[in-house]
């Protein structure tokens, strides 16, 4: 039993009934159905608790504008919170549940609120909950829990989002008369035209319409109208699609809704797909949305948006009451009387506050033996849970009047029609500002600042008729800015009873003033008042956006839709001002909320980043390393053997590569060519070293500097030729570097013959360590001598390995004899492959970024960016002897600022605990005093720090305070956890002091 | 998201760009000359006005020029791209 | 000031709220003041209420452009916290953040400051290295701080994926309970209100358009409503701040950014605290009324213009579901941006400046709303003793010439 | 060099994890085929210098592409970088000693001329939908009024860099990725087309 559903009519499908669930209850309802067109269709009427006062509210309007009908529909991880039911698909099975209500939505406890509603005044919290302090904490609780509207999901999200990028000439938001008209047009121009509607199916307006075109219905005058759009390769139709965001040159933002009405249970597919499109020129066809009228207890359930009951009654086939009064200030609400007559339920009467009343809808509406009160209006409702009936006095248009009712009506449907605002949100979210248009009473769109036009109803056009001319010559014309040839269609023909004559009424009054009489309703989820602009008013808060913060006015989850231009109407009155001297308010994105799954599209998971991976990769996952997350590179941290924990496997694989041979996957460094006569010219501004004095084959530490003097990056530089120079960067530096260098060349020196050429992915790099790596890269066929005397410490060579093409560099990271083999990555795993079988006999020994880590400190060399951050400059790690002294290179004047030649700036020093068994924490301070109060002075902190297998200590780096002046002084190290462990400061170097391993 | 005008490449979205600040700051020739006021100015002092506004751009993942863009900071609208000029090796 | 309280409250409500006074008066500019402050935000009327509550300087007016409290103070995601790498930050948001502890009782006017928690999140070996260096600098600074690994997290915050299989794992995480969210608005409006309340001028609607000067020396400021004589100029103005400088012929080391954020619909109670993560930028707490509240990553470019590029906030939101894949059917309701000043380090400039009686307060970048207080406490200092207190010395304009940067840039990055 | 069996491209465990999710009789949508052991060169000179000019073209037997985000197929594909930038992509087999032959040919010039044959890997990629799989995650513009054979570009595809040309007659697509990321973007391809059905060889 569908008690409000009509034997006839609508765009539902009788023959496919839906069963779904409301706050547990069974309902049937058909296929086409919104889930509020079949809430309404079983005449339930209370649908949710308002904010504040938890007053029962019911369904309001039909679309985007619902604020009361919010409901969470589905259970588990598939569960939709704050969904507006005017915009769910009924599907089988659907479960939908109200958000607030105890013991339910139909009898709530808590409202007692409502009774008690003038304490909770706007902005009543500021004012209280402060006293005693300690119990805000408490109070706090109570609000949130009270708080808030929907449940979020608790688990995973099993659906997919996606993206799709797209062009168009024209672009058409909203398929409405105006919309389809305009991309009709643009289409057979030639144009490629994407249009988009929130609803599931196009028409908007047609689709309710109870009007004529070229003589056929509304209806089928659309069906007609879609083929023929359908036929274009060049037009794009996405219904469901929701053009949410309107951004910097003409880029806009679509939310697809694919699969939600479906059904619930249909996982694990694109969800939803935000097209984001970059648009030549864009037609706003939004129409525009029907404004409540502003009386006492305009919120009680029953009490609808008169569109809102044409459209039940005309696409739904649901009478939302069986007795209607018609309270309107305009013509539009007619056309709601005559559509509810035809559907043989009862009007009352129609209550228009106009002097003159309707003109042809009014002579229409009376042959029909429709009452009409011209010169009247509603004052108060009747009935707390749902309208049982509505007061009605005359009125001579004195907005200051206070007035007594002189007829009471009994109905249990009031249709409120205030007028219309354009959706100018799209050409605000564009850098337009709406302006005031005093014959029509509204906000239109003012003048374009992208390239878009606003048609229709969303710039004013209220009649078919007009709407329809008027997306035809914006299509035209946007299809014609956009390069195409001027296309003039024949316009269909429509009866036009519709006059624009509306009359200003924002407030009706009451028999009490504002502040005294039952509420009179402007923002419904928020439960605002008049009475509460009023009061912000009265307090100082006199700018519309301090009124909407301090009410709260327009911020529920429909944006103000529906309230916004009633509340600034209201402040306007306070004020006496005119609304326009009020104000507007920019209207963000997005237009309709829109899920964080949508924004984020397939960049989630497995996706959420790239994971860069060497050649060798699939080796170390079969050896089973753990990896290390290195930027976007995914390294391995360690090799373990078995259950091996990480210091163990770091003990046995530093002690292999000290002791004879170790090989590690380096190939994430950076790498760079740089070729060119200028190449000399080019690095010497850039590094500090001396590179004219390379000589080819030479290899060399370098370092580079920001403008600011501090370390920005380090590396192995090659002279391979006289003009051309091969570079290592950091891992994480790499890109960086890369862009650095080109900006500098190509901006600041572009007189300078040089060209870059990352090879970062071209070349693996493999690098063997440990005394036996020489015998190692023998064994896997080296053509070339590897002895120190042809082959010295900082060279490089060419060689064959293995039968491949390799550059071998003699460079040690580790300060033991080392070579690094560059390899084509295409060869890369082979001959690693190739090294670990010649290093077999050696026990060659893979390590991972940790054991590299820790043979690096023992030699003191620094890992920038971990013993380093932006304020670190290479006096400060002792590298005075890397500096040229006679030319200048980037950041060398900023060293000589008196801050860089301060005595008691942090340098790089070793540290012993002097337990000589306490591995410090890195990180943690250093400090002079243990027991000192705070602020303690700190003196600097732990870079680095390591248990040495090989030294049989720990040993660890830090930035110390004038540290290399304080060498064998005591500090104490400061961890987060408490603990102060005390160490001696000595050199950074704690292995091979003199270097003479790598020179072996 | 802004629609960039690559001299080279053409018009492209702006996530293939990335930004390089204030255009026309050139390095002093003679940097060991300047006081630490002058030396601060070229490393930190920057216009940041309110409209219009000439800045770096690269085309990072196109041809990875450098070029220039005269956009205004309040509109964002962009009145054109313009290649840097070329290099004079100078005496 | 009429107090307000529960009691008042119930008077007022049987009064039909009729007799609530002004939160504060609507006064048209005098001739000239002791000292302008240029900028209606929380900053400048926290100076303007520290001017004349701790210095005893009434004759005071702070000139706001628009709607006070309309600039950054109103968009940002009001998070606030202390636990900044260096001494010289720490101390200075350390003070802030003791006030911001006795604020609302100060001044009589709810901020809602909710001390539920921030945690930092590290997602590397080197996040996690920089998170012990900061709290245990943190803790010998005075300050509350603790580092928390992987279950404690996941215990304080149930929705949280702390999958090792993550594309970033969480490793731990700094926490400093003492941190926490607050009522943006509120707070503008609560320094409104007191500092109204000690004689201060509120003039909205009243934009600088010049600053004048004798010699070396600041005279007043001409404005949309006329001259202004005064002895002193404040200026803080976040996101103007090189505009108000060129007025007086000055250049600042700032670049103006669009900073972008965006809220949810509200949602019953889900997330009890503060997440902040740098290597994953994004950083989400729930506001008393339900809405999940994200910060996105600053645009690169300088822009003025309050909005910024949608990729931005795409990002932001891969970011939040990467953290908390249960939000990804929540839906946004709205994003906007603010105007962010950015100095070199990411550490304020609030110093004198090269005109006498010239005072800036600007370079916040993204870290302002959490020092509203405080700055206004150290920069009244400023202005009223024509030098800096301890806590600000650090933050002199030479600071730049000097090269003594405070670089915060590891501690702050994009996310507060 | 050895036997090119010992050539890895990176993507053979990722291709053999989804040899059987592939097995479906309808038509897929998108086709992926991945064509290792190619030569990718990276040329840079003055296109303006007539001796340049030559000289590429006495060893390369094709003209340079000089007109913006175009190529040029032949013996090679010649893909247009930038105003002095090129990549020549051909057969490793057949072109073992071009990068010698292109770096003598310039000798002396202002030129440079540099191996990337490790570093990157070509992708093609057809079917009815492979343009609508490119633009979720590219923000060029696939329309075949737009991009249509010989027009090349090099842009973002998902989150890594890419450079996309449409070869000689209109149908199919190469896309040439860093070798890094090339694990990164099969698996990005593999869920993008997803709803189109995809199917990945080797060629």
């Amino acid at each position: 039993m569908q008690p409000n559903r009509l034997k006839q009519g609508g765009r539902i499908d009788r023959s496919r009934p839906l069963d779904f669930f409301f706050n547990g209850r069974q309902y049937r309802g058909y296929a086409g159905d919104t889930l509020a067109s079949a809430l309404l269709a079983n005449d339930v009427s209370i649908v949710g608790r308002s904010f504040k006062l938890h007053r029962p509210r019911g369904i309001v309007g039909c679309g985007a504008e619902e604020p009361n009908a919010i409901l969470q529909i589905g259970s588990g991880a598939t569960t939709l919170p704050n969904q507006r039911a005017t915009q769910v698909e009924l599907y089988d099975g659907l479960e939908a549940r109200t958000n607030k209500g105890w013991p339910n939505v139909n009898y709530d406890i808590a409202a007692v609120n409502d009774s008690l509603g003038r304490l909770f005044s706007a902005g009543f919290y500021y004012k209280t909950f402060m006293y005693p302090r300690m119990l805000w904490e408490s109070y706090e609780k109570l609000i949130r829990r009270s708080a808030g509207m929907g449940r979020s999901p608790r688990l995973p999200d099993p659906d997919h989002y996606d993206h799709r990028n797209a062009y168009c000439d024209v672009l058409v938001a909203g398929a409405g008369p105006s919309g389809l008209m305009a991309a009709l047009t643009a289409a057979h121009s030639g144009a490629r035209v994407l249009i988009a509607d929130e609803q599931s199916e196009f028409g908007g307006q047609l689709l309710s319409s109870a009007e004529s075109i070229d003589g056929k219905s509304a209806q089928s005058w659309l069906q007609d109208t879609l083929y023929q759009l359908s036929q274009f390769e060049n037009v794009i139709m996405l219904p469901r699609s929701t053009v949410f965001g309107y951004f910097d040159h003409n880029f806009l933002a679509i939310a697809q809704r694919c699969t939600d009405h479906l059904g619930g249970n249909l996982t694990g597919q694109i969800r939803e797909r935000q097209w984001r499109v970059r648009a030549k020129q864009v037609v706003l066809a939004q129409g525009a949305i029907e404004r409540p009228l502003v009386f006492c207890n305009n919120d009680r359930p029953g009490v609808m948006l008169a569109s809102a009951v044409s459209s039940y009654v005309n696409r739904y086939a649901v009478c939302p009451g069986k007795r209607t009064v018609v309270f309107t200030n305009n013509d539009s609400a007619y056309q709601t009387a005559i559509d509810l007559h035809q559907a043989g339920s009862e009007v009352v009467a129609i209550v228009d506050s106009r002097i003159d009343g309707a003109g042809g809808l009014g002579e229409a509406v009376r042959n029909l033996g429709i009452a009409v009160f011209q010169n009247h209006v509603v004052t108060d409702v009747s009935g707390r849970r749902r309208v049982s009936g509505v007061l009605v006095a005359k009125w001579d248009g004195d907005r200051c009047a206070q007035i007594n009712h002189t007829i009471s009506m009994d109905c249990d449907l009031l249709a409120i029609s205030g007028g219309w605002s354009p959706a100018v949100h799209l050409h605000s979210q564009s850098g337009g500002k709406n302006v005031w248009n005093e014959d029509l009473q509204c906000f239109v769109a003012g003048e374009s600042v992208q390239n878009c036009i606003s048609t229709g109803a969303g710039n004013g056009y209220w009649s078919l008729r007009s709407c329809l001319q008027s997306g035809h010559d914006n299509g035209r014309d946007a299809a014609v800015l956009s390069g195409f040839e001027t296309v003039d269609l024949s316009l269909p023909s429509v009866d036009d009873l519709h006059s624009n004559a509306l009359q200003p009424l924002w407030r009706v009054p009451a028999s009490k003033d504002p502040d005294r009489c039952p509420k009179q309703f402007l923002d419904y989820q928020n439960d605002t008042s008049v009475a509460d602009v009023r009061l912000a008013v009265r307090e100082g808060y006199q700018n519309v956006e301090h009124v909407k913060r301090y009410t709260a006015l327009g911020f529920g989850t429909d944006q103000g839709k529906l309230g916004n231009i009633n509340g600034m109407a209201a402040l306007a009155e306070c004020l006496d001002r005119p609304i326009p001297e009020v104000g507007t308010t920019t209207f963000r994105p997005a237009y309709t909320p829109v899920t964080f799954g949508v924004c984020a599209g397939d960049h989630v998971g497995d996706l959420y980043d790239p994971e860069r991976k060497t050649a060798m990769h699939e080796w170390h996952l079969s050896k089973d390393a753990p990896f290390e997350n290195v930027g976007q590179w995914l390294r391995p941290w360690y090799f373990p053997r078995g259950d091996e924990a990480l210091e163990a496997a770091v003990a046995r694989e530093c002690l292999a590569t000290r002791r004879s041979a170790g090989i590690m996957d380096a190939s994430t460094l950076g790498k760079i060519i740089v070729q060119g006569p200028d190449s000399v010219t080019f690095l010497e501004r850039i590094y500090t070293h001396d590179v004219a004095n390379m000589k080819i084959g030479r290899c060399a530490y370098g370092i580079m500097l920001g403008e600011d003097g501090m370390m920005k990056d380090d590396g192995v530089m090659a002279r391979l030729d006289e003009n051309q120079f091969y570079l290592t960067t950091t891992t994480g530096g790499a890109a960086q570097v890369l862009a650095w260098l080109e900006i500098w060349l190509q901006t600041e020196w572009p007189e300078l013959d040089v060209h870059l050429t990352s090879v970062t992915d071209h070349f693996s790099t493999i690098a063997v360590a440990g005394p036996n790596s020489r015998r190692v890269l023998q064994n896997a066929g080296c053509s070339i001598d590897l002895e120190r005397q042809s082959f010295p410490f900082m060279s490089v060579q060419m060689a064959e390995l293995a039968g491949v093409t390799v550059q071998i560099f003699r460079v040690s990271f580790s300060g033991e004899l080392a070579f690094e083999v560059n390899v084509d990555s295409g060869y890369a795993l082979y001959i690693w492959k190739k090294l670990m079988e010649a290093g077999k006999e050696y026990d060659i020994t893979p390590y991972g970024t940790e054991t590299m880590h820790v043979l690096r400190a023992e030699k003191g060399f620094v890992i920038l960016g971990q013993d380093t951050d932006g304020s670190v400059s290479p006096h400060d790690l002792g590298m005075h002897w890397m500096m040229s002294k006679t030319r200048d290179h980037l950041g060398k004047r900023s060293l000589s600022r008196p801050d860089g030649k301060r005595g008691d700036r942090k340098q790089l020093v070793g540290l012993l605990s002097t337990d000589n068994t306490t591995v410090l924490t890195e990180g943690a301070q250093l400090i002079e005093n243990p027991d000192a109060p705070p602020p303690v002075p700190l003196l600097g902190h732990v870079t680095s720090s390591y248990a040495s297998a090989c030294l049989g200590h720990p040993i660890a780096l830090a930035l110390v305070a004038g540290g290399r002046k304080r060498k064998g002084e005591t500090l104490f190290a400061a961890a987060s956890d408490g603990s102060m462990v005390p160490v001696k400061i000595v050199s950074p170097v704690f292995y091979d002091p003199k270097g003479e391993r790598q020179h072996a | 998201m802004f629609l960039i005008k690559c001299p080279f490449c053409g018009e492209r979205a702006e996530t293939e760009f990335s930004y390089g600040g204030e255009a026309g700051i050139n390095r002093p020739l003679d940097p060991d000359a300047l006081s630490d006021v002058e030396w601060a100015d070229y490393l930190f002092m920057r216009k940041n006005p309110r409209g219009a506004h000439k800045e770096l751009w690269n085309h990072a993942q196109g041809c990875r020029r450098w070029f220039g863009v005269e956009r205004d900071t309040v509109s964002y609208r962009i009145s054109r791209s313009f290649e840097l000029p070329a290099g004079d090796k100078g005496p | 000031m009429k107090k307000y309280s529960a009691f008042g409250l119930l008077r007022n409500a049987i009064g039909h709220n009729r007799h609530w006074q002004p939160a504060w008066r609507n006064p048209d500019p005098k001739r000239k003041y002791d000292v302008v402050i240029v900028g209606g935000g929380g900053h400048g009327l926290a100076t303007a209420y520290y001017l004349a509550k701790e210095h005893g300087i009434h004759n005071v007016a702070v000139l706001e452009k628009g709607w006070i409290g309309g600039g950054n103070t109103g968009r940002n995601t009001t998070i606030v916290r202390s636990n900044y790498l260096w001494t010289e930050a720490a101390l200075l948001y350390e003070k802030s953040l003791q006030l911001w502890e006795g604020l609302s009782q100060e001044l009589n006017y709810n901020v809602m400051f909710s001390q539920r928690g921030v945690y930092n999140l590290g997602h590397s070996l080197q996040d996690m290295r920089d998170i012990e260096r900061r709290v245990s600098a943190n803790r010998l600074n005075g300050l509350d701080a603790v580092v928390v690994n992987t279950e404690q997290i996941k215990a304080a915050i149930p929705m949280i994926n702390t999958s090792a299989n993550a594309r970033y794992p969480i490793l731990g995480a700094s926490l400093q309970k003492r941190g926490g969210v607050a009522r943006h608005d509120a707070v503008a409006w609560g320094f409104a209100r007191a500092a109204d309340a000690l004689g201060v001028d509120i003039i909205q609607q009243c934009e600088v358009t010049g600053i004048q000067r004798d010699g070396r020396r600041v005279t007043g400021v001409e404005t949309t409503r006329g001259r202004i004589e005064a002895d002193k100029v404040g200026v803080v103005v976040a996101g103007n701040a090189s505009v108000l400088a060129s007025m007086a012929e000055l250049r600042l080391p700032i670049e103006s950014h669009p900073l972008q954020a965006f809220v949810s619909e509200p949602l019953k109670p889900v997330l009890d605290t503060v997440v902040m993560s740098n290597a994953v930028h994004g950083y989400i707490s729930q506001s008393d009324k339900g809405e999940l509240v994200i910060g996105a990553g600053i645009d690169a470019y300088n822009g003025y213009g309050q909005r910024g590029s949608f990729p931005t906030i795409e990002h932001a939101a891969a970011a939040i579901i990467e953290l908390f894949p249960v939000f990804s059917r929540v839906r946004m309701l709205r994003m906007w941006g603010g105007i962010v000043d950015v100095c070199p380090d990411a550490c304020p400039i609030i110093s004198k400046m090269p005109v006498d009686g010239l005072y800036f307060n600007c370079g916040w970048g993204t870290g302002g709303f959490k020092a509203t207080p405080g700055s206004g406490w150290v920069f009244a200092h400023t202005i009223a003793r024509d030098r800096a207190h301890d806590l600000n010395t650090a933050f002199d304009l030479n600071r730049f010439t000097s090269g003594a940067l405070i670089d915060e840039h590891g501690a702050a990055g994009v996310a507060h | 060099m050895p036997d090119p069996i010992l050539h890895s491209h990176g993507l053979e465990p990722f291709l053999s994890s989804i040899s059987s999710a592939t097995d479906c009789a309808e038509q897929p949508g998108i086709r992926i085929g991945i064509e290792p052991g190619l030569c990718h060169i990276n040329l840079r000179g003055d296109p303006g210098s007539v001796e340049f000019i030559d000289a590429v073209n006495s060893v390369l037997q094709q003209d340079l592409p000089l007109a913006a985000n175009t190529m040029t197929t032949g013996n090679n594909r010649i893909y247009w970088l930038g105003p002095n930038e090129w990549l020549i992509i051909s057969s490793l087999e057949k072109d073992k000693d071009r990068v010698t032959n292109l770096r003598e040919s310039v000798r002396g010039q202002h030129a440079c001329v540099t191996d990337l044959s490790g570093g990157q890997l070509a992708l093609r990629i057809n079917g009815p939908h492979a343009r609508d799989v490119l633009a979720k995650g590219c923000t060029l513009d696939f329309h075949p009024s737009v991009f249509h054979s010989g027009h090349c570009a090099q842009s973002g595809l998902a989150k890594t860099g890419v450079l996309i040309g449409l070869l000689d007659d209109g149908s199919e697509f190469e896309i040439v990725v860093r070798r890094s990321f090339v694990d990164y973007l099969a698996h990005w391809l593999q869920h993008a087309a997803e709803e189109f059905g995809v199917e990945f060889s080797v060629i």
